[in-house]
């Protein structure tokens, strides 16, 4: 049980890298992109994370109790902004690539090669 | 102390400003204010080289200094290599923004802003001394990176080589972080110096091991090298030409410098008995992005297309430099980079100047149509023969440094296999002068069109074409010829790798406040051999220009401009490292 | 590792899998809003009230809007 | 490269890759036993130095804060991406339908929408300024501010998104944030000396005014987040209502 945390963080980031090679349509493609970057949101919170202690966030707790690890949750924080910000851009290109190429399929837009 | 956080935050004030004012339209005021802060950020980065050069300045972000050799903050570290590659990113943006001042697409603050964010990652990039903050800006330069090599969006080509190119880095820095993640997860720390002792003080098990896998396959994707290099000729070959110059001769290299980063501050400690293994595997991936890239570059017909292979061949050289692990092999890096990187950079305004006057980037169509152009002509002549690493140029004292460290412990045939790398890069472009210039050889037939789309700059719409770019183009050509004739140079840059290198020294300044001394190294220049072998590979060069064709055999057909199959091959390439060091270091 | 954590790292899992293998885009932007819930939910689980905030208004919210504002451009290009 | 086999490569590197993954999570301590030390260190140093209980707040704004600057400049360069990559060229806008008379929207839609516009707005201000207190912060807050400017506008429904003004409004707004934060770390070095070092009274732990430049940080990167968003949306928006002149 003590590595399940980590197998389903190696888990998304196969499966999400899977659906990129197979994607037929660019927008699934960003989509399973995102998947793949969840995996290491998963993989941080859980290195970071500790039995019985409680959010890192003194308030309503007296501040001798065992946290969790706050830098992991700085690090998450900038992740989920940064992979947010790639789906935004490669989405943009992906409508773009459809008026001009009047295909979504990757494997349709040709205009390099060689 | 000061200069290094303003090194970057100049040109992100200098962005914010710009993108404030998209509305007002005012072409030149943005043209200033970019060039201004550009410029800003090279004296800045110079400064830091000067300052940097007895020892290496420390800046706590935040005033947070280490306690008890934890670092609570972040920290920007400036030595002299660093600092010189920074400066010599900075230069290359400057390039390409008076390049850029000329370019009818290109009119709109919101271009300025991504060029200088991108400037501004890069700055960071190098001078960074926290895992997580080379992460940061290592995004932060490939995301304007992404939407500037789209920037053309109205043509088809931009936009494909833009999303290869967004997807393939994506995925990169997806592992980069995984390893960052596993590498936390072992010491507790980001600190690159703290990670170092960190990761010293247990024998190396499989979790360092694929840590340094995932980092280094990470910064591949960016440095291109093969079987990760797929994006790199789609994205390069599409940009406007003021940011290809910027990519081919800057933002791979960072790549590099990535991991040679990493591996001098983090790993050294760690993996030092098992230095043969990592030099193994990083030589031959070196020698095969050189000799992939070599073939692809003189295969290619389309010109922007040509020098982007002839980019992911020199990043195949650079990595057989960095694969000695070394410092005698870094100063040839750093010195080939800068030369290298000059010399293609001009060649790359060459081209686009080019293509303003003759409406094409196409060899079969420009065929014997150059002409009239001898000026643009013995500037392609000139940056072929370099290039091919004729002697003593910058890019052959880089080479040069490269062999010599090569065979000093006992590698003697890695130049050999440099050579032919160079003879073919160095060859395609002499080829071109042939064809374009002197109108030599067969005359092809019209055929179906080149591997890129044809569209092109627009070149119709200027009646007069600019001269501007052409004094760049001799400019940095011009440059990056006499970098090989700098006195003192290899003395200078052997002593800043030799402070590159040392890992304790990196610890010492950062952790435990001193202030390492950079050690001044008195080192010969390049031997005899390594003189005959740039004669040879210039030579050769000559005598592949003057072949009609090289036969690539099915390496044109895997790059297949298919981002399913890059990031297969990705996925292989990176399975291939971590699996060899899991197995040989783990 | 709580129950809770146990059953939100499998939901994630088996949510994560199925977004792959929604190949229709539209059907996959309502999965993908699924699983940013229950990523949201694991990490509140592991103490991180913070992430989970973010990711409910980004990977729940912002992206699958995205998604379907660019479908919507797609789609209407091919009628 | 035919799609099977590219399949079937794919299917053995990343069965390679997972292997070795697994091997090496193996080897990381097991879940819930974090090793520090960076995060105990941080427990224990910031109360008292920052005054602020929000563990989190503080490392991303303070002690890791130029991590946070430059991931504000990615949205930031993002948002600038999208407005590039989706601006609209000279013939498609002069193309463009010039009275697209769209259904207006029914009366109880606008009434609903614009009833939301005021407690959505003051939801995200609330989560920005209580940022360095419990959890949430600039960029949740943010996020949710574009959605009020959003809503907002789906309630006013003059589908014309670029009337002049509104696109420009959203692109001051975002730079304004990220210029904000960029002034912040300037602050530092001006006023004592670090770059992004604390330069405001830190005040009572607890308070809403306390905690030196956090409320600070927090409210400029709410404001830079919720344009960000916002234009980035916008952009996707009026690219899926502009009608498509025949090419």
């Amino acid at each position: 049980m003590s590595v399940l945390a980590y197998l389903v963080a190696v888990w998304l980031l196969l499966v999400g890298i899977y659906g990129v090679v197979t994607s037929r349509h660019l927008v699934h493609l960003v989509t399973c992109l995102a998947v793949a970057q969840a995996s290491t949101y998963v993989l941080l919170l859980a290195i970071g994370y500790r039995s019985g202690a409680k959010a890192p966030i003194f308030g309503d707790i007296p501040q001798s109790t065992p946290v969790v690890d706050p830098v992991v949750q700085a690090l998450t924080l900038t992740d989920v902004v940064v992979s947010a910000t790639v789906s935004a851009l490669l989405l943009a290109l992906a409508v773009q690539a459809h008026k001009r190429f009047g295909s979504v399929d990757p494997d349709e837009l040709n205009a390099l090669r060689g | 102390m000061a200069l290094a956080s303003l090194a970057i935050l100049v040109p992100l004030c200098a962005a914010v400003l710009l993108a404030a004012t998209t509305s007002l339209r005012r072409r030149r005021a943005a043209d200033a204010v970019a060039l201004g802060a550009a410029v800003a950020v090279l004296g800045l980065c110079l400064a830091l080289v000067a300052r940097s050069s007895d020892a290496p300045i420390v800046a706590w972000l935040g005033g947070w200094h280490p306690r008890h050799g934890v670092a609570l903050g972040i920290d920007l570290y400036a030595d002299p290599l660093a600092a010189g590659l920074a400066a010599f990113a900075a230069l290359l943006t400057v390039a390409g923004l008076v390049v850029s001042m000329q370019q009818v697409d290109t009119a709109s603050h919101l271009f300025h802003a991504l060029v200088l964010t991108c400037l501004a990652g890069m700055v960071g990039f190098c001078l960074a001394g926290d895992l997580f903050t080379i992460f940061v800006f290592f995004e932060l330069m490939g995301v304007s990176a992404y939407a500037l090599s789209g920037f053309r969006v109205s043509e088809r080509a931009p936009l494909e080589g833009a999303l290869n190119f967004a997807i393939t880095n994506s995925i990169g820095s997806l592992l980069l972080l995984a390893g960052i993640g596993l590498l936390y997860g072992r010491t507790g720390a980001l600190n690159l110096a703290q990670m170092g002792v960190a990761v010293a003080q247990r024998p190396p098990d499989a979790l360092v091991a694929v840590a340094f896998a995932l980092v280094v396959c990470g910064f591949f994707v960016k440095a291109a090298i093969v079987p990760f290099h797929f994006w790199l000729a789609d994205a390069y070959a599409v940009a406007p030409t003021s940011i290809c110059l910027i990519f081919a001769g800057a933002l791979s290299e960072l790549g590099l410098y990535g991991v040679a980063r990493v591996y001098f501050t983090v790993f050294s400690g760690a993996l030092g008995g098992h230095e043969e293994a990592i030099r193994d595997v990083l030589l031959v991936l070196g020698l095969l992005t050189a000799l992939v890239g070599g073939v692809m570059c003189a295969g290619q017909r389309h010109l922007k297309r040509m020098v982007a292979f002839a980019t992911v061949a020199h990043m195949g050289i650079l990595l057989c430099g960095v694969a000695l692990l070394d410092s005698a092999g870094l100063a040839g890096v750093a010195v080939f980079v800068v030369g290298d990187g000059l010399v293609k950079a001009g060649l790359f305004v060459a081209i686009g100047a080019l293509e303003d006057r003759r409406g094409s980037v196409d060899e079969h169509r420009l065929f014997g149509r150059g002409r009239g152009l001898p000026a643009l002509g013995a500037l392609f002549g000139v940056c072929g023969l370099a290039l091919a690493a004729l002697p003593p140029f910058g890019p052959f004292l880089g080479r040069a440094l490269i062999e010599d460290a090569a065979s000093h412990r006992g590698l003697d045939w890695v130049a050999p296999l440099l050579v032919v790398a160079s003879a073919l890069v160095g060859g395609a472009v002499l080829r071109v002068v042939r064809t374009v210039f002197l109108g030599r050889g067969a005359k092809p037939p019209p055929s179906r069109s080149a591997g890129a789309d044809e569209a092109g700059e627009d070149p119709a719409e200027r009646e007069r074409p600019a001269r501007a770019p052409v004094v760049v183009a001799f400019a940095l050509v011009g440059l990056g010829l006499a970098w090989g004739l700098v006195p003192g140079l290899v003395d200078a840059v052997s002593g800043a790798t030799a402070h590159f290198v040392d890992r304790p020294a990196y610890a010492a300044a950062v952790l435990r406040d001193a202030s390492p001394h950079v050690p001044s190294v008195a080192s010969k220049g390049p031997g005899v051999a390594a003189w005959l072998y740039g004669l040879a590979s210039a030579g050769l060069a000559v005598v592949v220009a003057s072949v009609r064709t090289v036969p690539e055999g099915p390496l044109r057909e895997l790059h297949s401009g298919r981002v399913g199959d890059y990031v297969a091959w990705l996925a292989t390439g990176a399975a291939v490292v971590a699996g060899v060091f899991a197995l040989t270091l783990g | 590792m709580t129950a809770l954590q146990a059953t939100c790292l499998i939901a994630v899992a088996i949510i994560g899998t199925l977004v792959v293998f929604t190949r229709d885009p539209l059907r996959q932007a309502a999965v993908a809003g699924i699983f940013g819930l229950a990523l949201s939910a694991l990490f509140l689980s592991v103490q991180a009230p913070d992430v989970a905030l973010s990711q409910i208004t980004v990977g729940a919210i912002v992206v699958p809007v995205l998604v379907l504002l660019a479908m919507a451009k797609i789609r209407e290009h091919d009628r | 490269m035919s799609r099977r086999v590219r399949c079937v490569l794919a299917l053995v590197a990343l069965g390679v890759l997972g292997a070795t993954l697994v091997v090496a999570v193996g080897d990381l301590e097991p879940f819930g036993q974090y090793p520090g030390p960076y995060g105990d260190v941080l427990a224990k140093v910031v109360p008292g130095e920052r005054h602020t209980g929000q563990l989190v707040a503080a490392t991303v704004l303070d002690y890791r804060g130029f991590d946070t600057l430059g991931e504000e400049l990615i949205l930031f360069t993002a948002a600038c991406g999208c407005v590039a990559l989706l601006r609209l060229r000279r013939r498609e806008r002069s193309d463009e339908p010039s009275a697209p008379e769209r259904p207006a929207p029914s009366l109880a839609s606008r009434a609903l929408g614009g009833a939301l516009v005021g407690p959505v707005l003051v939801l995200s201000a609330y989560i920005v300024i209580h940022g360095h207190l419990t959890p949430g912060g600039g960029f949740s807050g943010g996020v949710i501010g574009a959605g009020a400017l959003l809503l907002a506008y789906a309630a006013g429904q003059r589908v014309r998104l670029r009337r002049v003004g509104s696109i420009a409004m959203l692109e001051a707004s975002e730079a304004i944030g990220a210029g904000g934060f960029v002034a912040l770390a300037l602050g530092g070095l001006i006023a004592v000396g670090a770059t992004l070092q604390n330069f405001l009274p830190l005040g009572t732990s607890g308070m809403l005014l306390s905690a030196g430049t956090l409320p600070v940080g927090n409210l400029a990167i709410g404001i830079e987040v919720a344009g960000a968003v916002a234009l980035i949306v916008a952009e996707f928006l009026e690219q899926a209502l502009l009608e498509e002149p025949s090419e």
